[in-house]
């Protein structure tokens, strides 16, 4: 199938301002949405310029807004695009070039919500205990790959960069619905202030823009709760 | 048995500002459900606007449980309503400066509206009698 | 720029972060190309082996018996012994900082079985693969970033490391480019490990990342570090047709089945004991002769994964992810149809020679470079041998990335820095601006598609002497056209093409080892299988490969070191049954 | 412009409305402190109410309102069910649903009047 690729491009070194490119690809309607990308780059424009890595969606490099959405391309197949597609930035990131944005505001704010395991135990010789239902109790936040789709698809943080974002969430809750974990407090703590899960406005684009199936406004519901009922709720 | 971990550490403290606000704007948005439910229904269902005439105020407000629904309705619509427009500034109003002067001024338009309301209904005097048409005339 | 630290790590994959968090009071700072959730590790699905013995009795010497009989014997026995032996409270560390393995009904860690992992040397399968979903690797480097956030370790991010830097034999530094800005950095250090991963990237159908393009291995090739056992590299058996996109070994260790196109469990006529959960180069090998026989589907050169008959839910619970990328790559519904698979390339047995402290050793007599280490894919310490088995590799590198971070940690205290080379970014510098200024209008992406289908050709799951000399000739046609590599993207702003042409110069590197040491290794041998000889050699070829780097492709220098094998009769070296 | 889903539009109703109804409260606040004036000037500005733009305005406030109301349900919904957010969308198409229910007889009650007039020969003060 021949499909036309809409892109919008920048790059600050040369352009004084965004501009939409367009290219024509030969492409198999099983291809991802990122070979053709790589297409483009490769055969016709060296300069086009955009993150990827694994290609089969695991490891959250290539977010960007395809028709209108945040996707990972390596996961938009050519037939579900049609004969046409726009690819632009994600919103709510500063574009470093072309479709490659500035993910480094996104890592601090998840470094902000200690995700890692804290425990005040001493540590057994073995593993520690946990039931599968304990284990299945936070599996949907341990799917998270960090691409920051949901974040950018988030009309709060469009308004309010300083917003934690859904991702950051997302992973508190992984930590705070843990068994083994005894730092939920400190985290609630963290996350009821100005800039905590208030600011969800329960839009859900993020769970719609989720490339990992996560429900996240869901994920953050659990925790808003957390916070008002004074620690989490049981399965 | 299940070795699980003892504990979770300390509870969290209840509260901060936005903790609060967020359980405000539910719990005034279920009362004025019932409140603004009410409100419609007499002032523009049983009644027409039209007939909402000074006469018709001082009938309904010689009895003290429609000054203290009125307040209610204007007190909780107002502190639901101005935080909303608090959060709706916080969220797109960036430059400090102007976002402090933003909340500052509706602070002062929550209180200045606040006293306005109030005012009106206590003030209001109890007059036995109509004074008055009950309906503009047509 | 120029910056000092007592270590610095490239690569948080696995094997990096794992050893960054072992020196927690040293000033460490961790260089790499992607941002580290990003990194390979994060794609493995399968597990990590450990004998925990959660689900039925196990004993490490039993997964090393596995591992050496895996590897086909070109193991070196000691550092098996570590391996399968450390790997057990490597797995406990990991649960003890945070990673969610699934569960027994008791609590414990749920462990499954895996290509090659038997009981009591050899008996039949046995559950010691850990895993958390079909995504154990993810979860791995998850639970390591969040530690290394936990330690507040330095990261620099999208940092492409382009020269490694010695000084009077010692390791003292890396050059790197900020891919952001453009700029060359410099950072000076007490030790350096080396944690980049493979190459997978030299084979058109590969299981690997775009990242994987053998930067570690070919930046230490050109400081004169041989490469060991580079012709060991192996195919996985169950790669997404075309696509190459893995489906993990856990389907089959779940119970899924390969179907030829006659509608044959054919695996069951070549291994009557491990069917299907035989070692990855044996199934790969039998795929191949299936489709030779003409037993492909529809003849042609692919067969099927069955995962029908164990049921939707077991299938949603234990393999989304595997279920998938079926859906998303070839839109087959698994849990109705048969999936298309053929084999990928997929893991790098070789490497950088280290010995068991992940110190890297350049030559046949075990001489360490001081300061200088490797660990994960990039490395070879030889536990893999001429196979690797499934979740082997996760061991590999919590076990020896654990090791490095340690002897790291020791050795910054009894050393000091060693002053930096004289014009340290010379190299560096000349290469960028060569890439910059060349007008030779090659094009990097046509260099790496012409390698990466003369790999698949020649340098496959079955080679011989002819094909593989092919194959040389064509890398030493292109590197001469690398040379006169062009670039459409003169910018210094997030130059993704010119890292791509950087990356090209590595690859063909890697590729340029590989084909030497295979077309010299005059036998089969686990992954590496000729047809010209296909019988192993255990009198001639009992030893490891070095490969030195020469000025052109062809002049390869070889050297060979001893497989180091154990006084233990279990552990002799004999002929390979399951 | 993000393609969002339905939740994205129900909260920028949901504010929009919101905004909305504040600022009528603002006004209506004022229009009742002229109570304090005495029958003539409070008769005087409720006959405002009378005029048909204004009823329409009137119109949009309950539609605001009822909009606003159902839509704070479904949102307190979201936030203390534990199956609130699975069922969101579906809510939010009942939210719009009862919206317009209640609305129309609601219109109708109140732009009666108006269209009375409309179709007569004008023969009040007020309206038009
Ligand atoms: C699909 C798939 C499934 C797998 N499943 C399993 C499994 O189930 N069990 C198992 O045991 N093994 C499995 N493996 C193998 C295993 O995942 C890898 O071998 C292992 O993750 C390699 O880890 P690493 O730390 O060595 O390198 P990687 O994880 O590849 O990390 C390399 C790091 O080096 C950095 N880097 C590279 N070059 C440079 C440079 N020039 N400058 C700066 N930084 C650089 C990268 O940014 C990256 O951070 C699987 C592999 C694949 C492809
Ligand atoms: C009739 C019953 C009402 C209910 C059930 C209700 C419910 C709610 C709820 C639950 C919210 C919080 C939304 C969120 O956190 O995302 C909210 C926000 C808001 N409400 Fe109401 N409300 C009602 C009436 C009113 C009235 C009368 C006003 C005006 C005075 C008003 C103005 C606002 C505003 C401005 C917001 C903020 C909107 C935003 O942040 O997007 N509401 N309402
Ligand atoms: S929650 Fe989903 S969309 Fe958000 S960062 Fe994680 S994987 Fe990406
Ligand atoms: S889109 Fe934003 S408002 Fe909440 S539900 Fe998702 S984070
Ligand atoms: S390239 Fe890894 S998620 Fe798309």
């Amino acid at each position: 199938m021949n499909v036309l690729i809409r892109i919008k491009r920048y790059d600050p070194e040369r352009d004084a301002k965004p501009y939409w490119d367009e290219f024509r690809v030969e492409a198999d309607p099983i291809d991802r949405l990122l070979d053709a990308l790589n297409t483009i780059k490769w055969t016709m424009d060296g300069t086009l310029t955009f993150r990827r890595s694994c290609a089969h969606g695991v490891c959250g490099s290539d977010a960007m807004r395809i028709n209108g959405r945040n996707r990972l391309a390596c996961k938009v197949l050519m037939r579900d695009v049609g004969n046409k597609v726009t690819i632009e930035p994600m919103l709510g990131y500063a574009v470093i070039k072309d479709l490659v944005v500035d993910m480094d505001r996104f890592f601090d704010k998840y470094r902000s919500i200690k995700p890692f395991l804290i425990t005040y135990d001493n540590e057994p010789g073995t593993e520690r205990l946990q039931s599968p239902a304990q284990r299945e109790r936070y599996d949907e936040g341990t799917k998270c790959i960090l691409c920051g789709a949901c974040t950018g698809s988030c009309p709060s943080i469009w308004g309010n960069p300083d917003w934690v974002g859904p991702a950051s969430i997302v992973n508190a809750h992984r930590f705070i619905f843990d068994s083994r974990d005894q730092g939920a407090a400190e985290r609630l703590q963290l996350l009821s202030h100005k800039d905590g899960v208030w600011r969800c406005r329960t839009i859900f684009n993020c769970a719609d823009a989720c490339p990992r199936g996560i429900p996240v406004t869901d994920l953050i519901e659990q925790v808003k709760r957390a916070v008002v009922y004074g620690g989490p709720e049981e399965a | 048995m299940l070795r699980i971990s003892s504990g979770r550490g300390p509870r969290p403290v209840a509260g901060g500002f936005e903790t609060f606000s967020w359980y405000y704007f539910r719990i005034s948005g279920a009362l004025l459900l019932v409140l603004v439910i009410v409100h419609l229904l007499i002032m523009h269902i049983s009644n027409d606007v039209s007939c909402t005439t000074y006469a018709f105020v001082a009938m309904r407000y010689s009895n003290v449980f429609w000054r203290v629904f009125d307040w209610l309705l204007l007190t909780v619509g107002l502190t639901h309503g101005m935080n909303g427009l608090r959060v709706v500034i916080d969220d797109y109003v960036r430059a400090p400066g102007a976002r402090m002067w933003l909340l500052s001024i509706s602070a002062v338009l929550l209180v200045v509206f606040f006293m306005l309301g109030t005012l009106t209904l206590i003030t209001f005097p109890t007059v036995p009698g109509a004074t008055g048409p009950l309906c503009i005339p047509k | 720029m120029y910056q000092k630290f007592d270590v610095v790590i490239v690569g948080s994959g696995g094997a990096g972060l794992m050893a960054a968090m072992q020196l927690p009071n040293a000033s460490v700072a961790v260089l790499t190309k992607v941002y580290p959730t990003r990194s390979h590790t994060g794609a493995a699905q399968g597990g990590v082996a450990a004998a925990l013995g959660n689900q039925e009795e196990d004993h490490w010497k039993w997964h090393m018996y596995d591992t050496v009989k895996g590897g086909d014997y070109l193991v070196d026995q000691p550092a098996a012994e570590i391996l399968t032996r450390e790997a057990i409270d490597a797995v406990y560390e990991l649960e003890h900082r945070g990673l969610p393995f699934n569960r027994t009904d008791d609590g414990r860690i749920d462990q499954r079985r895996f290509g090659g992992h038997t009981r009591n040397f050899g008996e039949g399968p046995v559950r010691r693969s850990c895993y958390a979903a079909d995504r154990t690797g993810h979860m791995i480097l998850q639970t390591m970033y969040q530690n290394a956030i936990k330690n507040e370790v330095r990261f620099f991010n999208e940092f492409l490391v382009l020269d490694l830097l010695i000084n009077d034999g010692q390791a003292c530094g890396v050059v790197a480019l900020e891919i952001k800005t453009g700029e060359i950095h410099t950072f000076h250090a007490k030790t350096i490990l080396f944690a980049t991963g493979g190459y997978g990237r030299a084979w058109r159908v590969t299981s690997n990342a775009f990242a994987c393009m053998g930067d570690g291995m070919s930046i230490a090739y050109r400081r004169g570090i041989p490469l060991q056992d580079m012709e060991m590299y192996q195919f996985h058996p169950t790669g997404i047709y075309k696509v190459g996109v893995l489906l993990s070994e856990a389907a089959r260790g779940e119970g899924a089945k390969l179907l030829n196109g006659k509608g044959e469990y054919f695996m069951e006529r070549y291994m009557p004991v491990l069917k299907d959960l035989a070692p990855r180069d044996i199934v790969s090998r039998c795929i191949v002769q299936e489709i030779k026989d003409g037993n492909g589907i529809d003849g042609k050169d692919y067969v099927y994964l069955d995962v029908r008959h164990l049921g939707a839910k077991k299938i949603a619970e234990k393999l989304p992810d595997i279920t998938d990328f079926a859906r998303n790559y070839l839109g087959v519904e698994p849990i109705t149809e048969p999936v298309p698979i053929q084999p990928t390339a997929h893991y790098a047995m070789g490497g950088i020679p280290t010995d068991v402290d992940a110190r890297v050793v350049i030559d046949s007599q075990w001489t360490p470079m001081p300061g200088f280490y490797a660990a994960g894919e990039v490395a070879c310490v030889s536990v893999h041998g001429a196979n690797r088995l499934g979740t082997n590799s996760l061991v590999d590198l919590i076990v020896f990335g654990r090791r490095a971070g340690k002897h790291m940690a020791k050795f910054i205290q009894e050393t000091d820095f060693v002053p930096l080379p004289a014009s340290h970014e010379e190299y560096s510098r000349e290469y960028i601006d060569h890439l910059y200024s060349s007008t030779g209008g090659e094009s990097a992406a046509h260099i790496r598609s012409e390698l990466q289908n003369e790999m698949i050709e020649n340098v496959f799951v079955e080679r011989h002497d002819k094909g593989m000399r092919h194959a040389l000739d064509q890398i030493a046609g292109l590197q001469e056209a690398y040379k006169n590599v062009q670039l459409q993207d003169k910018g210094k702003r997030f130059n993704t093409e010119l890292v791509e042409a950087v990356e090209l110069g590595f690859l063909l590197d890697c590729a340029e080892a590989t084909i030497h040491g295979a077309l010299a290794r005059t036998e089969s041998r686990g992954a590496h299988f000729r047809l010209d000889y296909q019988k192993r050699d255990d009198a001639n070829w009992l030893k490891h490969t070095l490969a030195y780097r020469g000025t052109k492709a062809h002049d390869v220098r070889l050297d060979y070191k001893d497989v180091i094998l154990i006084d233990d009769p279990i552990f002799k070296p004999k002929e390979r049954k399951y | 412009m993000y393609k969002g889903q339905s939740g994205m539009w129900s909260w920028l109703l949901h504010r929009i409305t919101g905004l909305g109804i504040l600022l009528f409260l603002f006004i209506h606040i004022v229009d009742v402190s002229m109570l304090g004036f005495g029958p003539e000037v409070y008769n005087q500005s409720v006959t405002l109410f009378d005029y048909w733009i204004v009823r329409l305005l009137s119109l949009a406030l309950v539609g605001a309102v009822l909009y606003h109301a159902f839509n704070g349900i479904r949102i307190m919904a979201i936030d203390f069910w534990r199956k609130g957010s699975r069922y969101q969308r579906v809510m939010f198409w009942i939210v719009l649903a009862a919206t317009i229910i209640v609305f129309i007889p609601m219109a109708y009650v109140i732009m009666v009047p108006a269209f009375h007039w409309l179709t007569q020969a004008p023969h009040t003060t007020a309206g038009r």
